[in-house]
């Protein structure tokens, strides 16, 4: 129990270990493109998480401004993700990527 | 210079690649335009020619100038092999005695072959693309002077003769083409590895490196005495000779190794029979004037009675094959079977006498034998068939080709007058002169008369008498109440017309004048082949 | 650090299992809607971790841009995409069981080497308090060119999106289709 | 370059220039060019009639001799020899004047009389350039002073002969002839080319004089047996030209070709070019040489005579009496009697072309009909044609007051002489067959004479099928001609008998009848003094004769050459010249008696005679089976070994040939199965192999990006797995 405390780089890397594997399990499994597109922020979380952590254990400012980039590009991401997720559902009419399958051989 | 006249050829395939196959006009008028600036530059060569410069080994101080002429030296390929040393490949190209002739023979009968061509109707772009690389690779052997150089022209020679026979051939074409390819490939093999055992027995005594150079070669004090073709291995140099006399003496072709040559004509188009006996068959006694005797003198040496033997063979057999045949083509291919012996009896001769005849033979057989052929494709185009007995009376009708024939035929048979006749009385003084070769000369003095048997058979079966029951050709009254004569399905001119005149008058006077006057061919060629039996010969061949 | 080290520890862990479970929820709960709404939990989660790293901008710039844009954003989608409360939100899954047996190995393995990896590079001085003006000050120096690409891509892309959302261009595809 | 060598060069030019002009341009001429023909021949004929009076006439001098030569080839510096050079070149001598003027003024005649012989053929243009090259290789024959160019012009009168043999080659008969003519003389040349090579090789040079100078010296290294081969084998060179024994086949059927023709070349000129050739390598004859070329000599006299008696053919009948007259003048050269052969050269051109323009007379007036059987009567037809004919048959027969009679006699004298200085035994056979032929000649000849001019004519005798097949051969218009329709052939044809006719009597040549030593020919050309005596093989003989010689040097100041054994025969000639006269003369006046009894007077029946000695008969008519004989043996023989030999070429090694690719195929294919099932199968499994594993793997593209996702991961944890077990051990 008192390796649990004080609280050190571990515990934030942890969380971030399970976000990304809960992000991961999103984008792996679920259907339904919005819960992909969750599933990447999620990741995304992660990432920014691991950057911040890292950047503060070791004083630097690289992760920070990082982590800041990041959040700007998961919003570009998500804008055009949506867009595109949109149209998929005006020609698919479904958002169920699994019927996104043209690619299929 | 060289490479120009060398590249013409090849440049005008690429031009032609871009002409769209349907415009065979164009297509056919390039190619002559090719063949013409070839003539042009063969004939500045044949004038700026110095014909005191002697050839065949290096000049003073072990430079080429001075010995040969229009000389290109660059290095080409130079590979560093490790262990091996390092690999030095020049382009070098250059022109003696030997050679000079050659090119103009080659340029002249290129250039008629093209107007051969013209009655090509299949895949003419094709056919004139492979046609000029086929120039440029016959030229190319003419004036490489370095062996690898040599070997790739060489080999680049044999591709498009073997699709030339292949695809535009008689019926039997496949089986001709694979023949002659197969038989000519047998013999570069062979001359591939000699070109390599050569290499590392030479050195070229200016760089100081192994080397390729034909000219370096030629002189033995350049050899490694220890080297597996050097001077102390007396056995491999034997080998060596041996190997790679039969691989050109499958291209002259000799005795045994000729029987490519009646199926590869018989199957070809004119054009094709035309280079390949007027120019092909030269490489191969070419080779050996200029790669196989002078790199192994003393060999040549002591094989020169074998040599003239087969040369003897060559006649005799030749003459008596011709007399045999009913094929109008296959006779003249047997025929070009004994003339090539000729050449071979005047270089087993080894003196100057002999060779200069074997080189002067080399020529006429060159523009008679062309001619020939282009008189028996005359007849085939009118007739579709050669046999003889098909024929008959011919004189009558065609007066002019008949003309023309009976010079061409009469030039074969060596009749004085006629520039095949100097050739074989100077092989004939040469071969007797030399002691080795006197009583093969003597019995291959049989080959005129049997050459004169089969030639006048073969004119009186055709041109003189009435014509046969079974001939090729109808008789029909004409309106000026004379006999004319009439081809199944030929609308052309039925005597000779201006393209084949065009072709065959140059030949016929060529032939004539350099009957009645040789010089301006033997005073090129004379110094070399002085040189050339200087080199073959320590001591005196006498 | 105001607080001490006790109620610091359970306030971090509070947030720390927030942030876990929340994002658990978004992945499992069949509903997009229930996922949506607790994926904003998850980023308050991870908006307050930020605080913990003293990260105290990017905490507020997670909170804004994501819970106040993109989740909003995702809403959208959704609603665009779906009637709100209609039973196809139950969205189903496909290859459930390499999913799961991948995130157990792909956590495990994260795990493991967090705890395996003993020497961080951890530096004495650490970020303490805000870090705002050397944010503002790093921006403007050491990382303008990023930012400024990054400002142009971002309006890039919502150009892109508004481009590619339009409606007329999707009936002008439909009937073309 | 001395005036006469300018004007020999003109002579022999110009009737190069008539073939020229005419070959291409006699369509365009009119008449076809027949007088460019005669006029460029008449202006040689006047050059050389003015170098034969400058040489003969104004310097009477028997070692006149000019010669000129230039370089043809330069062969440079050959090694072991230095500096070759083949040269070309002229000489004049007083033989070469005399042969220039028969040779041009008997072309001339014949130009003259084909004017009208030939008149209205299709070809008459190209006949009249072909006569131009003939003259044209014949004159330089004539002039040349080397082996190689008189080996050219040798060659090149053979063709020309070819040409006009076969003139009329729509007649097959006309084209196996003309080949027969061309082969038969390529057979002799190549002994006169060995032959040339032998000389060459010794010396590296082909012309005479220097080939003398140095046989002279002594610097032939071969042995002497060379030297006679060397000197044989040259001769071969006229025993195909000249048709001595061996190779006598080509002359008869050469008849094929038009009748001037037969006289210009198969009678007058290129036959005799072999005797000249004999006599320019006179010199370098070693005596077994000159034993060989006496025996050929006399045999083929003998044999053509032989042949002549029996032949129908007029033509024929000519042919071989020039056979046997060409066997006379091989004869005498063999024999030694140079000039005399020489003399009889010249004679018989002029009496035996007259002969052949007068047969050629009769066959044109009786509408191309050959055959003497059908013919007679004529001499009240064709007076001129008559009158000549006889006085040269006469001349032939050797009939005294004729030219040929001086001529012979000499030869038939040398002959004597020549026996008896070898010592008698075989060599009397030479002179023995000789005069037997002398009387043939003269039986054979009396009775062409009689045939063809006396009696009644027989016309109407012919057999109606000969009729067509001659008609058909010779395209005559009308078969049913007697003997009024034949009339006197035009001045054109006239003429030319005329003059020939007027130069075979005798004091063309000598003031005295009996003895043609005392005229200007046998003063002009002189024995010439052998260069081999050095080489001679020591022998009996020999070695007595040279102990005479000097006792032979007092007696004979007029011609005493250095060599014993020339000087022996000289003498042994000059004494043997009386008997021989008396002896011809009774063969002769024997033989035309015989010929008179058979024929004039029917006192012993031809038919008879003929069935009492059938197989001799036979073996005369069918010309002693030369032509069956040559025809089994070296004719079929040839060709069938040409057949063997291709046949071989075409199975045996062709054979090899394929047969090596056969094996390589097998081998080939033997490897190739072990490719399809070995090699090929690996190939192939995994060919299969990748095809299932494709099969399969297709199933994970499902086109779901999550698929592809879960499959990155798993491969991202593998990964790890493997990183973190190869951390831990």
């Amino acid at each position: 129990m008192e390796h649990l405390l004080p609280i050190g780089l571990n515990h934030y890397l942890t969380i971030s270990a399970f976000l990304l594997g809960f992000g991961l399990f999103a984008v792996m499994t679920r259907k339904n493109a919005i819960v992909i597109l969750m599933g990447v922020e999620l990741i995304l979380n992660a990432a920014n998480i691991n950057f911040l952590a890292f950047s503060k254990y070791n004083g630097g400012m690289g992760g920070v401004m990082f982590s800041l980039f990041v959040i700007v590009i998961a919003a570009a991401e998500a804008a055009i993700a949506l867009a595109i997720v949109i149209n998929i559902f005006k020609i698919f009419k479904s958002v169920d990527v699994s019927s996104v399958d043209t690619m299929k051989e | 210079m060289l490479s120009l006249i060398v590249f013409l050829p090849i440049i005008a395939g690429l031009i032609i690649l871009a002409v769209p196959s349907s415009q065979k006009q164009i297509i056919r008028i390039v190619s002559l335009l090719a063949a013409l600036a070839q003539g042009v530059l063969a004939v500045l060569i044949w004038r700026a020619y110095d014909p005191s410069l002697p050839g065949i080994t290096a000049g003073p101080g072990g430079s080429p100038l001075g010995s040969f002429q229009f000389v290109e030296k660059l290095p080409w390929i130079s590979l560093k092999l490790g262990g091996f040393g390092s690999l030095n490949i020049e382009y070098f190209l250059g022109i003696d005695g030997i050679s000079v002739t050659m090119i103009i023979l080659t340029a002249l009968v290129s250039a008629i072959g093209v107007l051969s061509s013209w009655t090509i109707q299949k895949q003419v772009k094709g056919y004139f693309i492979l046609y000029n690389l086929l120039a440029s690779a016959m030229m190319g052997c003419f004036v490489a002077l370095d062996f690898f150089l040599f070997y790739v022209f060489w080999e680049l020679m044999l591709l498009p003769m073997y699709f030339l026979i292949g695809i535009w051939g008689g019926p039997n074409r496949e089986y001709a083409a694979i023949k002659f390819f197969l038989y000519t490939l047998f013999g570069s093999v062979f001359m591939l590895l000699v070109m390599i055992g050569l290499y590392f027995s030479v050195i070229d005594p200016v760089t100081g490196n192994h080397t390729f150079s034909l000219v370096a070669m030629a002189n033995q004090a350049n050899y490694i005495k220890s080297a597996i073709l050097g001077p102390d291995n007396a056995m491999w140099r034997y080998i060596a000779f041996a190997v790679l006399f039969v691989g050109f003496a499958i291209k002259v072709p000799m005795f045994p190794f000729h029987t490519w040559l009646p199926d590869a004509h018989v199957e070809a188009p004119t054009p094709i029979s035309v280079i390949l006996a007027g120019v092909l068959l030269k490489l191969g006694t070419y080779g050996m004037m200029r790669i196989n005797f002078p790199l192994f003198p003393e060999v040549f040496h002591a094989s020169m009675y074998v040599i003239g033997i087969f040369g003897a063979i060559n006649i005799i057999y030749g003459a008596f094959c011709a007399l045999a045949q009913q094929d109008l083509k296959k006779m003249v291919a047997y025929s070009s079977i004994s003339h090539m012996g000729y050449v071979l009896l005047g270089l087993a001769a080894g003196n100057s006498e002999g060779m200069v005849g074997a080189l002067y033979q080399m020529f006429n057989h060159g523009t008679i034998t062309a001619m020939l052929f282009l008189l028996v494709g005359v007849v085939y185009d009118r007739a579709h068939t050669r046999q003889i007995d098909k024929f008959g009376g011919l004189a009558s009708y065609m007066p002019v080709y008949a003309a023309i024939v009976t010079v061409a035929w009469f030039a074969s048979l060596g009749l004085p007058g006629l520039s095949g006749f100097i050739s074989e009385a100077f092989v004939f003084v040469g071969a007797f002169s030399s002691v080795t070769t006197r009583y093969i000369a003597m019995v291959s003095v049989l080959g005129i008369v049997f050459g004169a048997a089969y030639l006048l058979w073969s004119l009186q079966r055709m041109f003189l008498g009435k014509r046969k029951p079974d001939a090729a050709y109808d008789l029909e009254i004409g309106s000026d109440g004379h006999e004319h004569i009439h081809f199944h399905d030929w609308k052309g001119k039925i005597d000779l017309d201006a393209r084949e005149l065009t072709m065959l008058v140059p030949l016929v006077v060529i032939t004539i004048f350099l009957g009645i006057y040789p010089m301006p061919v033997l005073g090129m060629i004379t110094s070399s082949v002085n040189k050339l039996v200087e080199v073959l010969s320590p001591v005196v061949l006498r | 650090m105001i607080m001490n080290d006790l109620t610091y520890t359970i306030i971090f862990y509070l947030f720390a299992a927030i942030t876990v479970f929340s994002a658990a929820f978004v992945v499992f709960s069949r509903n997009v809607i229930y996922s949506a709404f607790s994926l904003l939990f998850t980023f308050f989660g991870v908006a307050a971790l930020y605080v913990f790293l003293s990260a105290d901008f990017i905490a507020v710039t997670q909170v804004v841009v994501y819970v106040g844009g993109i989740l909003v954003l995702l809403l959208f989608g959704v609603m665009f995409t779906k009637g709100i409360m209609n039973t196809e939100l139950k969205s189903d899954v496909l290859h459930i069981v390499p999913g799961t047996l991948i995130l157990a190995g792909i956590i495990g393995a994260l795990l493991y080497t967090f705890y395996t990896t003993h020497t961080w590079m951890q530096t004495e001085k650490q970020l303490h308090g805000s870090i705002v003006e050397r944010i503002g000050y790093e921006t403007m120096s050491h990382y303008v060119l990023p930012f400024e690409m990054v400002s142009i891509l971002l309006l890039a892309a919502l150009i892109g999106a508004a481009f590619l959302a339009r409606f007329d261009r999707l009936d002008h595809d439909n009937n073309k289709s | 370059m001395h005036s006469l060598i300018q004007l020999s060069i003109v002579v022999l030019l110009l009737p190069l220039l008539s073939f020229v002009i005419l070959i291409f341009f006699n369509r365009r001429l009119p008449r076809r060019g027949d007088f460019v023909g005669v006029g460029i021949l008449g202006t040689a004929f006047a050059l050389s009639a003015y170098i034969f009076w400058s040489v003969i006439v104004q310097t009477y001098d028997p070692a006149f001799r000019v010669a000129w030569d230039f370089t043809w080839i330069d062969l440079g510096k050959v090694p072991g020899i230095g500096p070759l050079q083949i040269r070309m070149g002229i000489v004049i001598d007083n033989l070469t004047a005399i042969m220039l003027a028969m040779v041009t003024l008997i072309s001339l005649l014949v130009h003259l009389y084909s004017t009208g012989y030939m008149a209205g053929d299709k070809n008459y243009g190209r006949y009249f350039a072909f006569l131009g090259i003939f003259t044209f290789s014949m004159l330089g024959i004539v002039l040349s002073d080397n082996l190689f160019s008189i080996y050219i012009f040798w060659e090149l009168v053979g063709l020309s002969s070819y040409l006009l043999i076969g003139f009329f080659f729509e007649k097959e008969s006309a084209a196996d002839a003309q080949k027969k003519a061309f082969l038969a003389n390529r057979v002799g040349d190549i002994g006169m080319w060995l032959g040339i090579l032998i000389l060459y090789s010794q010396f590296h040079t082909f012309s005479f004089s220097e080939i003398y100078a140095n046989l002279a010296a002594g610097k032939f290294a071969m042995s002497n047996a060379w030297l006679t081969a060397a000197g044989l084998l040259l001769f071969m060179g006229c025993v195909g030209k000249s048709a001595q024994f061996p190779l006598h086949v080509w002359l008869p059927d050469a008849m094929e070709g038009p009748t001037p023709v037969s006289a210009l070349i198969h009678a007058a000129t290129m036959v005799a070019a072999g005797v000249y050739f004999v006599a320019r390598i006179f010199v370098l004859l070693t005596p077994d040489a000159l034993h060989v070329i006496a025996f050929i000599g006399a045999f083929t006299a003998f044999m053509a005579a032989t042949i002549a008696i029996t032949q129908n053919d007029i033509k024929r009948v000519l042919a071989y009496s020039t056979v046997s007259q060409l066997g006379y003048m091989v004869l005498g050269l063999g024999v030694g009697a140079y000039s005399a052969a020489l003399f009889h050269l010249v004679t018989h051109a002029f009496f035996k072309a007259c002969l052949f323009l007068g047969s050629g007379a009769i066959i044109h007036a009786m509408h191309h009909e050959q055959d003497m059987r059908w013919m007679g009567g004529l001499r009240k037809h064709m007076p001129w044609t008559f009158a000549t004919f006889t006085l040269a048959t006469l001349a032939l027969a050797g009939l005294p007051l004729t030219s040929g009679f001086m001529s012979k006699d000499a030869i038939l004298a040398g002959a004597i002489g020549f026996a008896n200085a070898e010592g008698g035994g075989i060599y009397y056979l030479i002179p023995v067959l000789g005069f037997f032929s002398a009387m043939l000649t003269a039986f054979y000849m009396g009775r062409q004479i009689w045939l063809v001019f006396f009696g009644e004519s027989r016309t109407h005798l012919k057999p109606a099928d000969d009729h067509h097949s001659a008609h058909h051969a010779h395209g005559a218009e009308d078969g049913h001609h007697t003997a009024h329709e034949v009339h006197e052939v035009s001045w054109n044809m006239r003429a030319p008998l005329v003059i020939l006719a007027a130069l075979s009597v005798f004091f063309v040549y000598s003031p005295n009848p009996l003895d043609g030593a005392q005229g200007w020919f046998m003063k002009m050309i002189k024995t010439p003094e052998t260069v081999v005596a050095k080489y001679k093989v020591e022998s009996i003989e020999h070695s007595a004769l040279s102990t005479q010689h000097s006792a032979l040097q007092t007696e004979h100041s007029a011609h005493s050459p250095a060599d014993p054994r020339q000087a022996e025969i000289a003498h042994e000639a000059h004494l043997a010249h009386f008997p021989a006269i008396y002896i011809s003369s009774i063969m002769v006046v024997l033989g035309i008696s015989l010929a008179g009894i058979v024929f004039v007077f029917k006192i012993i029946d031809p038919d008879k005679t003929a069935e009492a000695i059938r197989p001799l008969y036979l073996f005369s008519l069918n010309k002693w089976y030369w032509d069956e004989i040559y025809e089994a043996t070296f004719i079929r023989g040839s060709v069938l070994l040409s057949k063997i030999l291709s046949w071989f070429d075409t199975n045996i090694i062709d054979g090899i040939v394929n047969g090596v690719a056969l094996v390589v195929k097998n081998v080939a294919f033997a490897n190739n199965s072990f490719d399809k099932y070995v090699v090929d199968g690996l190939v192939n499994f995994t060919a299969f192999s990748v095809n299932t594993t494709g099969a399969v793997l297709r199933k994970l593209q499902t086109g779901k990006v999550q698929t592809y996702i879960v499959m990155l991961l798993a491969v991202v944890f593998g990964y790890f797995v493997f990183y973190f077990t190869r951390l831990i051990y």
